[in-house]
């Protein structure tokens, strides 16, 4: 156990994966980097320094850098799962998903159904999601409700070093294909995370803190701003329950549902565009399955429906943050149920 | 033609085959019985089986919408594709797929596709697990004329030649995509296109069996020996339309009725073995018989089997969940 | 007014958009037919024959036949339409978006927001969705949502060839980006059609009927299924109101949280996936902004969240049909409010 | 060599001026005030100059992350960029954009790109454009050697020949994408996948303004006269990172400073024009003094110009909504 950053957790990871299982194999655009170069082979390790070293260790047969052709790979990624190997394939950005959408959609999603359940594909898609970086519209967005929308996809949002290590351990392993958003700006972030492997299940949600009077969910680097808000509001004498869903396909809905059986009030924090993403999702099986206990409206606290800024103080004005959050808990809490006329 | 007795018998007998499994599904579709899109492969037939005479299970291939030729030479079982393609429950995909995704991956086959140019990216990665495991596989990406226009497609080709993959590209150019003509709608020329890639090429008579079992063999045991991705430009005509219920309007009038008649893939089978003597005409005549009565089984043993229950419909999402 | 199919609305509906303004192409795979080959030139019109006829009038300059490549010439549509087009691009499935949505959702939405508003694409984008052909999990999704959820695009969902018509010329005549769906199994559909031309206004829902006792928003073809659901229920003694809010982007919240302010109830009927859809869309807003109202639970009708399947009589299961629409409708009528612990 | 005195007079001012805004910004980015991804062209301004002298404003243009060069190349106001590079709100695209979106589409700038092969469909587009109504323009896609394989780039190579539209291909090859080098990435050759889809082609050094200018020449003009599409694949190289901040360890030590002492487009320009007697060093230098006193007058404007207000986050989503 030691201080591990977000980037060195998903390292160690797929290192510790590849070593205990010889199918895994690692690929993606520069995921080494100096292919083909008369420099230093392994030079990029990812644009972001991620996968490093794994090549040194593991090879070129097994941490493949592709060539600029996303559909290609990440299609070869979906056929050789269902073949034999445990891919981890890199999409670098997750707004790169449009070239190469329908290998993951309509082929690997679907290979279990369509063929009658005698397909398994180990798949991991690892992407970089999220606004922060001042990296504009078409390197910035979250885009997990789109694949949380397709039936066959998993999808998984790290909160955390200590989570993102578990979390990744848990995907590798797993047999269905798994879409795993990484938060671009929380690689240098900090924490305990254990040197050995470990997995955290699919499905169950991360009450990151208990209280009595406002449930928040909160998803991905969203965790930490929830966190934050919630610390103001202790300090005002409004408790809340933090939770980090972990994953958003499948979802822990029992756990959301039983902390707004208690507290009665919800304030759902999402950083991906706020049409049909997760707080609307969350929000409607709430008002479905938990109507009865709410004492008050639920809560959205999203990005406006526009593309993501450059500019700095626009990014930084569309980007969800604890005031926002304390602002809404507030609000439930000062709600004065009236009478339906 | 290195053929032994047997080889030859069961080449004509995949052809076969194929060609009364679409001829009797073009029948029983005009019935109504038979629900969705059914693409059928009539006249293809020397493609699939002269490459597929080469493979065995540890072979992949990916095929397309047509792909009930492609399922039969790999070996996929005729009763359970017909059953399949009637949306019942011993279906080789248990009725959740039908015609346009048949699969079955312990076989190698890893489906007929829906998406034009969705099975060459999927195809690579059969060749990845074949080169990483070491498995001695190769794997053949079947795809059409339209498809040859896909952005999948042609990235793959690159991905196939970087990775030194051993991949066959297969392009059965049939000289039409739905209604289009290949003439319009592809630049240059299937074989130039590979070339472009670096990737080695030949144009290939699809109506000659043993014209297309001869450059798969060629291809194929450059893959299997390391030497990389080939690609065939299988020339070739389908003879119904581009799905059941085409009125194809945009043929000229008796141009499928002539191909079939002067360049027929079992017409020209049986002609060539059996001047050659290598087949009696009485060999082949079994062969009809046997397989008209199977294709017969298949169809009444599929318009009798249960359909799929009503939990199946929640099945087979996951492996778990 | 003459009784017209959902198809002919739609080929009258480009027909005279073409004639009025020379700058409206149409572009597409076989959207003609017959292209290089021997036989009949405008062979198809389209795989269902909805643009049939149009070649003929407007020649092959204006109705182009493309190759198969979704992202080439949808990107084209998207290129042409911000220099001075206004294409009609037909995507013929939706479910084939994955291979040209990039064009869609990175390039043609966000252009007029990155370029700071100095960009015009009127581009519309016609596509067919939707289950019930025995198409399978490949020709048979919804996916609005995915196109609902992105900053940039205009969303619409003609409930009837009416409707059909007037929202594919104000499509046309529009200057964002419009993704058209339209719904495969109501192509041979018939009803009154003006022949002239008219436009029926974006964000802004139709009240299909009304009621005082539960509101139903029901989205496409569930339209139909609303209605018939509320015919048996109103025979019950129970009344509702139907929406249908025709575009989903934008979305006309205001009549539906005027509706549920009088009635107390909601059911919402969405064929889409269950997870991030629109019946969780627009679960959420009104869980947020009419909670008050709310006499009972929200309640959705959706598909389950698995692949289309492909046999007949689990495809029947699949769609949401009024059966299940009345059931929920009863459902809220008999909700007790229980007093919270 | 048959540019007039002002012709090369205005190649040259491009060029420097694409040189000291790149040279510029890569002093400026290390101090940490530019925010976001900034990819500099320094090393391949000929490609730009050449090709972009035969344009005018009814020609489009579709760049790359890459694309300060195309845009100044292109006649995009200096000033208005280095403010969008800045997130102001006067830059071009009201800082809503930035480095890799500058754009502007009344200049016939369609765009840099973050999405590598973006731009090469929406080029057909414009090609579209002009072709339907008749403007006589052209439309040119640049794209690197890494976006040569991407599936919209290869599909936009065959859309362009078959609709025969007036399309110039411009694979920038510098060598490299990201930390790759294009001897991996690359299968076959770029020539030689513009011939197979039918598409003329030819290789150029994009060290030597003239060459681009000349092989550009003749592909404008065989478009403009409806002779349809044709590809030059540069050959050029960056002089910095892929962006800034890359370490660029992936080259063999000194390889960047060796191109740039032999093979620099700047002082290859300058050699042949004075050589030739065509200009003097007096006039170049006049050139360059002009246009250092615009970068500098640039940046400070930038520095200064305000951010975007609260409400601007909000605006230019929809023309109506
Ligand atoms: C991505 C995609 N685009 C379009 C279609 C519709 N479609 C199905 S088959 C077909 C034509 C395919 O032509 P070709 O590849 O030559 O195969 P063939 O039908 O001739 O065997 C088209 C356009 C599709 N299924 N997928
Ligand atoms: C679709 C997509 N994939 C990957 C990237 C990340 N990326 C940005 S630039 C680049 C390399 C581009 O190489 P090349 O086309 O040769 O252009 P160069 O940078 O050399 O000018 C990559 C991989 C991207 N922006 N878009
Ligand atoms: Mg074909
Ligand atoms: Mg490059």
């Amino acid at each position: 156990m030691s201080k591990k950053s977000y980037r060195q957790a998903i390292n160690e990871a797929i290192a510790s994966e590849m070593r205990r299982d010889p199918t895994v194999i690692v690929m993606g655009e520069d995921v080494a980097g100096g292919a083909g170069t008369k420099g230093q082979q392994d030079a990029w390790g990812g644009v972001l320094g991620v996968t490093k070293g794994l090549i040194t260790e593991f090879g070129p047969e097994r941490v493949l850098d592709t060539p600029l052709s996303e559909a290609g790979y990440i299609g070869a990624a979906a056929g050789a799962a269902a073949t034999g190997l445990r891919p981890v394939a890199e999409l670098m950005f997750i707004d790169f998903m449009g070239v190469c959408f329908d290998q993951i959609f309509n082929q690997a999603a679907k290979f279990r159904y369509m063929f009658g359940g005698k397909a398994v594909t180990p798949l991991v898609i690892r992407a970089m999601y999220g606004a922060g970086f001042r990296a504009a519209s078409q390197h910035s967005q979250c885009l997990y409700p789109l694949f949380t929308h397709i039936p066959g996809l998993k999808v998984v949002i790290p909160s955390s070093p200590y989570e993102v290590k578990g979390l990744l351990i848990q995907s590798i392993r797993d047999n269905d294909p798994v879409i795993f958003f990484e938060n671009k700006v929380m690689y240098d972030d900090i924490e305990e995370v254990p040197d050995e492997p470990y997995t955290i299940p699919f499905g169950e949600a991360n009450l990151t803190r208990e209280g009595d009077d406002v449930t928040i969910v909160a998803i991905g680097r969203m965790v930490k701003m929830a966190n934050e808000a919630a610390d103001r509001l202790e300090k005002q004498g409004i408790t809340c329950n933090v939770i980090d869903p972990r994953t958003t396909s499948p979802m822990d809905f029992d756990t959301i549902l039983d902390c707004v059986a208690d507290t009665g009030r919800l304030v759902i924090v999402d950083e991906a565009s706020p049409r049909c993403n997760m707080a609307t999702d969350i929000s409607a099986v709430v008002a479905q399955e938990a109507f009865g206990a709410l004492k008050a409206p639920i809560k959205m606290v999203c990005p406006p429906h526009t593309p993501v800024p450059f500019a700095p103080n626009l990014e930084d004005l569309f980007v969800p943050n604890a005031d926002r959050i304390e602002k809404a808990a507030k609000a439930l809490m000062n709600y004065q149920i009236k009478e339906p006329a | 033609m290195q053929l032994s007795r047997e080889d030859l018998l069961t080449a004509y007998r995949t052809m076969r085959t194929i060609r009364d499994f679409e001829e009797r599904l073009h029948i029983e579709f005009a019935t109504g019985e038979i629900p969705g899109f059914v693409h059928l492969y009539s006249g293809e037939e020397a493609s699939a089986a002269g490459i597929c005479m080469h493979l065995t299970e540890r072979d992949h291939i990916a095929s397309t919408h047509r792909g009930h030729g492609h399922c039969i030479a790999k070996g996929v079982d005729v009763m359970a594709m017909m059953s399949e393609i009637y949306g019942r429950k011993d279906g080789v995909c248990g009725g959740k797929g039908g015609s346009m995704h048949i699969a079955e991956i312990a076989k190698g086959m890893l489906g007929a596709n829906g998406i034009v140019g969705g099975g060459p990216p999927l195809i690579c990665g059969a060749a990845l697990t074949a080169k990483t495991l070491k498995t001695g596989g190769v794997a053949i990406a079947f795809y059409g004329d339209g498809a040859s226009n896909q952005g999948t497609t042609l990235e793959s080709l690159n991905l196939a030649k970087i990775w030194n993959l051993p991949v066959i590209f297969v392009c059965e150019d049939n000289g039409y995509a739905e209604a289009t003509s290949s003439s319009y709608s592809v630049g240059g020329t299937q074989t130039k296109r590979a070339e472009g890639f670096g990737i080695p090429s030949v144009e290939v008579d699809g109506h000659d069996f043993f014209a297309v079992y001869d450059a798969a063999r060629e291809a194929i045991q450059r893959a299997r020996a390391g030497g990389g991705p080939s690609m065939l430009h299988v020339k070739t005509y389908r003879y119904y339309g581009h799905f059941e219920g085409d009125a194809t309007t945009y043929r000229e009038p008796g141009e499928a009725e002539k191909v079939r008649k002067e360049r027929d893939c079992l017409v020209g089978f049986r002609g060539k073995v059996t001047e050659a003597a290598l087949l009696e005409n009485k060999d082949l005549d079994a062969v009809d018989a046997e397989i008209a009565d199977l294709i017969e089984r298949a169809v009444k043993h599929a318009k009798a089997a249960p359909l799929p229950t009503e939990e199946d419909l929640l099945t087979d999402v996951y492996v778990s969940y």
